[in-house]
């Protein structure tokens, strides 16, 4: 299936893009996805980065095809 | 009031103090307002490691910033007897010494529209997806974490 | 800072929204502040049995009320790590829908800015003293007390 | 001795001034000073009429020559 990853603030800058479209097998789960990424593009502190699908932050950790999954740093806001 | 409609929170660059003040100027024919409270960021210039921070580059997720701001403010009309609630936050280089966060809360009695900015600004920094470049003088950058 | 220079809180009439804007615009040289707190009181239109109220027309103790204004500041001073703190009060007569009070805090971080704020509008309403008028549409009157 | 009695809002109301020196006995107290001019003028609920003398909230019940007093009814700043 297909998914779109979006990356943000240090990780875009880490991965050097913003977003791309995977092709992955249908049982992915999202942790396996974080995993394969962070491994990937080396990202720094994995802990702190936070998995969004869907732009929900409640989110399960199955995913379908067309699935947004957002790479989220730290929070900065204000 | 204008609970329900939903508000683009996000603006390009720094918050002009001229908008704070329009804002201020367009809540005097609400005659049921007591108190005002207002919340404002600034860009502070941080020294780390001997290296002065001259801006902050901010970005963010924005679709779902736009939708997690309109369920903060939701959830701060139904906690808080309030008139009003705006929030402005900036998008883009903002420099020291200038404003990236707005937020305003409006009540008949004071200790609400203090109690219920003070939620909005906690939330705003907990639960928004936003992310801030801090751009040293030198040209080098760190990212921002809050705490 | 300017902690030590006494400052005039009375302004006649009401305090227009440019005023505020004009003392936000004045802090952004102040780099090392990261978060303004603002309070803003504004004249309600209250019913008080069938009759609404149109103005207050404010009176003070002034040489007392100066003096107090100041041990309140120098009590925050000693009490909150604020980097500034002004206040402005009415005298006089000020509209339904007008500010009459602007208390503005700052700091390096936002709770110092909050909860100096929050002391000096709580200190304000107790210690100083000033009387308001309640003017009704019909031009009666009544005293406000503060609760 | 001379006072100078000050009188604010509602008990300038009361009153009709704002300002009057009053020539009293030296042996005079604060409270009976209060007395005799809520008396005098009828100044409705005299529990909530603070009194103050040269501006000092602390202040002692021993009066003297050139004092000024002070008449205060409710605050209501804000």
């Amino acid at each position: 299936m297909k998914l779109t990853l979006r990356y943000f603030g240090m990780i875009a800058e880490a991965t050097g893009r913003t977003e791309e479209i995977l092709n992955v097998s249908d049982q992915i789960k999202l942790y396996d996805l974080k995993d394969q990424q962070i491994k990937k593009y080396k990202i720094q502190d994995p802990e702190a980065v936070q998995l969004v699908v869907n732009q929900d932050l409640n989110t399960s950790t199955v995913l379908k095809e067309g699935d947004e999954i957002a790479f989220l740093p730290p929070f900065a806001g204000g | 009031m204008d609970k329900k409609k939903p508000k683009k929170v996000f603006v390009k660059g720094a918050i002009p103090p001229e908008k704070i003040a329009t804002s201020i100027a367009n809540h005097q024919s609400k005659t049921n307002i007591g108190a005002h409270s207002i919340f404002l960021g600034q860009i502070r210039a941080d020294e780390i490691d001997g290296k002065k921070v001259s801006a902050i580059d901010y970005s963010a997720y924005e679709e779902m910033a736009e939708n997690v701001f309109h369920e903060i403010r939701e959830a701060a009309f139904s906690k808080f007897d309030m008139t009003c609630c705006h929030i402005y936050h900036s998008l883009g280089q903002v420099k020291i010494g200038e404003i990236c966060l707005f937020v305003f809360t409006s009540s008949a009695h004071r200790k609400i529209a203090i109690e219920a900015c003070n939620y909005l600004v906690e939330e705003i920094k907990a639960k928004v997806p936003i992310f801030g470049k801090e751009i040293f003088e030198d040209e080098t950058h760190q990212w921002k974490v809050n705490k």
